[in-house]
């Protein structure tokens, strides 16, 4: 494989993402139960269910019409906070890749980062806050930093995937200032967030697809 | 998990066929999950859209007719609709004079109608106010947050700001109207029991046979405390003391008292609630100008209640018995 | 048992306070547990007198109110009010066209109603009519029996018969018209959870979480048969068909199509148990003239359903469209 | 103690069914709960509980006046089916006691059947349609019996007592055909009827506390 991205290998890699979230499905639906509304898992499952049927009916030609096609149908099909916020992330991925058939690693990285930087303009989410936004920012800066040091993709994925379950992890002891489990206040410590579950599954989705 | 129901799944698109054929003069767009008003768009009537997660009926389907909402859109259950229901409820309802967007703050819901409101307006270029629902105490207010929950009040912003639209008033007057109401109510829930997600399976969170949950929101979300079973006095000042000490409700007051079920809970109990709350209002010197004791604002099956009160003036009190005809509100029509 | 009381054995008397005071137009004997309509009695007009045991809100006491009934008594929980409440609810709501009494049909009720309308008479000469309701087809009829215990069908026989009331109609056809709704109209429920009583403390029977109870009543009893929990669909076609085929109900009728939540069933489910309903209906070519979807009489915080289908002539459909301004039904007023 | 009933016997008698129905309030309720609605125990304690205090603050002269005062009690503070059943039953025994001070063991065996007979009636129920009458028809019969051999009314209460035990037992195996019981069929059979256990306390009373 090419060490350039190509439409196919996104499809790729969201193809693996689609196949995670069914196989954690569960899980997300009980992270989200014990400090939310039981609800994640399954958002992220029609979702991603929709946007595996849109893919193969309608496959995208460049990077930016996958992002678009990908964030249109979460938009459409998922609701909720994780609905526009993950929907928001690949409009501004597949805005940054552009037309394009192939990206470099720098381009894909700069990508996730244009993604990350819509999650946050949409959700006003800061690190430490617990929530997506937890795992995204971490992974973005080791994929940056391993693509910035010339190492191969597959090293800076799997550095990013690593990055995202980290965050993941780290969510654990937070106290919630966005989102439903804002709500629990003392309570949401100790729970590990939803949504930044959902993002390194996204991350470990790359790491085995785009390798 | 023991439910009415067939596919978990499916559960929303099953219930509205149900509505459709009970309610002839609505109107259900199944692609869409929206109820209308058969009569929408009301040339030179400012339309009204409100919508959420499912789970919480009749809010807000049950509140669609004259008098009240020009369309519901139904998320799935406790997830919010997502912007293309709203684009299509807001441009269908446009009778010239604008839209309001009833919204009750939780993050999805926000940034669902938030995306609707830009795209509606871009793409049609129909006038789009919106009012933000937070009145649920039990949630401590803070700018770093996402804020208190939109709860029971929503209830009465839906009845008040659809009175004043069906007056003819235009858009940034119901949209006053509406924002009046959002604040100055206040509530604050407790549930018995959790309830389960249809496609979740189970429950929740659980409740031991001597506990309860104070503070719970509408989604089956657990609470801020839980605290040992307790007689329905107690439980009581524990809802209505919150909420009389955040607004300041103040002697001399006029308050509609909202005592709402969350969809397991027997009138019968919350008639007895009624009159603990009704007493305790006494005691603080406040007036109960107008009352609504019912399940209008639910979360599934639980199991518990919520108390709302607003203060209101004479022209809340006209515009609250307006006519109305509702699936779940009705009187004077 | 979680609910929200105070002490277990005074939950009616209690309630009844939370009643006074969320709805002015009615009031309340305390001592005799009675709900009467604010302006009882009315010169002229028959007086509608209904009651039964407590824990099937808004049954009885939501039902007072112009177009519906006079006065409701209130038992305890579950059990028949005693002739000296009926007594003095009769001579009270008697505007001189004499009172008819509409009894459920249970050994108790119907043994405190005689007592109460003889002794009435007795003391002071009112004329009284009753009808009994016995459309419960999940009891086998016989002469040698109890009988069939009324349950939905009491609910339309109050509106319909508090209709014909209203218009001045005379005792013999108030009754009359009574009776016809008694007769053409039958129910069948379900449940999936039992429920309570209060001074118990703990479930009637207990159902496991893949069972329900088929045929079950209103008083938390256990019903005719237990079953696997099944779909939606089969549930509706298990309440429906026996309802049909009873009667029976022919192509070609119109029906009052009524689906009635136990007292803990959230409205998405009774509406999606509606649709089903009516689409059985459809096949059978019965029409649907009217409808009425929610928790009417209940059984505390039952799980359930009920499906209650009444034939209905012009005559009918037009006295079930005529106001009626009561807590819980409430259209044209 | 004569053989002949005082009102002052007829009250200890009635207090001691009033003591029985506290002790067995949870059993009575929970025989309802199996073919009814839950409700026996308490409605015959809430009865019995305003008899006792009836009977405190106004004591009867005659018999007569205890067994109106008794059932129009029960008549008002019960309710449901036993409320008129078991309130036709004393008025019914006070009416055939009549005014005079002490009444004779026979004439206090007529006052129970001309009782037996108000509750069939009242009811129509015949024995073997499992209701209070399985156990008052044989206890009625079985003091009528003793009596009229001229045995001492302590016996002849004791065995009506025993007739009444025995019949509430006999209704297990009944199908039940009148009241509540009835909606269940084939369904009742097995189970105990609440009103004959009742009827078993009311004579297991009488045989404490008149002899
Ligand atoms: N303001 C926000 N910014 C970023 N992420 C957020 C925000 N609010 C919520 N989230 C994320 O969304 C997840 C919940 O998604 P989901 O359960 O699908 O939506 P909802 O909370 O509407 O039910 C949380 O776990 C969190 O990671
Ligand atoms: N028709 C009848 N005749 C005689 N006894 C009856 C009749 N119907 C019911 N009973 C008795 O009443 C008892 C139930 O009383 P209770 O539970 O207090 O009233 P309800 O059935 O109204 O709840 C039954 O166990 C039975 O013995
Ligand atoms: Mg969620
Ligand atoms: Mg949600
Ligand atoms: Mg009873
Ligand atoms: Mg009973």
């Amino acid at each position: 494989m090419s060490s350039d991205i190509t439409v196919s290998d996104l499809t790729g890699w969201l193809t693996e993402f689609g196949r995670l979230i069914k196989a954690h499905k569960e899980e997300l639906t009980a992270l989200d139960a014990a400090i939310g509304d039981a609800d994640h898992g399954t958002n992220m499952d029609r979702g991603m269910t929709a946007v595996a049927e849109a893919l193969a009916a309608d496959p995208p030609q460049t990077p930016a019409g996958l992002g678009k096609q990908v964030g249109m149908t979460l938009v459409s099909k998922v609701g909720g906070a994780s609905g526009p916020l993950f929907g928001t992330f690949f409009l501004r991925l597949g805005a940054a890749l552009g037309e394009a058939t192939e990206v470099t690693p720098d381009q894909f990285a700069a990508g996730l980062s244009a993604g990350l930087a819509g999650v946050v303009a949409r959700g006003k989410a800061e690190p430490g806050d617990k929530t997506m936004v937890d795992a995204l920012t971490p992974a973005v800066a080791a994929l940056e930093s391993a693509v910035g040091q010339d190492q191969p993709l597959a090293d800076g994925l799997a550095a990013a995937a690593q990055a995202a379950a980290d965050g993941r992890d780290a969510t654990v002891p937070m106290l919630a200032r966005k989102g439903r489990a804002s709500y629990l206040g003392e309570r949401s410590i100790g729970h590990q967030d939803p949504g930044a579950t959902t993002v390194a599954l996204l991350l470990a989705a790359a790491a085995t697809a785009m390798s | 998990m023991k439910k009415l129901i067939n596919d978990p799944a499916q559960v929303v698109q099953d219930a509205l066929f149900g509505i459709e054929a009970a309610h002839t003069d609505l109107r259900v767009d199944h692609p869409n999950k929206l109820v209308y008003r058969a009569d929408a768009p009301r040339p030179g009537k400012v339309g009204l859209v409100s919508g959420g997660g499912s789970g919480h009926e009749p809010l807000h389907a049950g509140f669609v007719g004259p008098g009240m909402l020009d369309a519901a859109c139904a998320g799935e259950i406790f997830t919010s609709p997502v912007p293309d229901q709203i684009v299509a409820a807001t441009k269908h309802v446009d009778g010239g004079a604008g839209v309001l967007h009833i919204v009750k703050n939780y993050t999805g819901d926000v940034m669902n109608f938030e995306m609707a409101a830009e795209l509606a307006s871009a793409e049609t270029g129909v006038q789009v106010s919106s009012v933000l629902v937070a009145d649920d105490v039990a949630v401590q207010d803070s700018l770093y947050t996402a804020g208190r929950r939109g709860v029971g009040v929503t209830v009465l912003v839906e009845k008040i700001a659809g009175a004043a639209a069906e007056e003819g008033r235009p858009l940034d007057e119901v949209t006053a109207i509406a924002q009046q109401v959002s604040n100055d109510g206040r509530s604050m829930g407790l549930a018995l029991t959790s309830c389960s997600v249809p496609t979740a399976g189970k429950p929740t969170f659980d409740l031991a046979e001597q506990e309860m949950e104070l503070g719970i929101g509408i989604h089956g979300e657990p609470g801020r405390e839980r605290l040992p079973l307790a007689p329905a006095t107690e439980i009581a000042s524990m809802l209505v003391e919150p909420v009389l000490a955040d607004l300041p409700f103040q002697r001399g007051d006029a308050v509609l008292a909202f005592v709402n079920g969350m969809g397991g809970t027997p009138l019968i109990e919350l008639y007895l609630m009624y009159h603990e709350v009704a007493r305790i209002l006494t005691g603080h010197g406040i007036t109960v100008a107008r009352s609504l004791v019912g399940s209008y604002i639910t979360s599934l099956e639980m199991a518990g209640c919520s108390v709302t009160l607003l203060r209101v003036d004479e022209e809340l009190i006209r515009l609250w018995d307006a006519p109305v005809r509702t699936p779940a509100l009705r009187w004077g029509a």
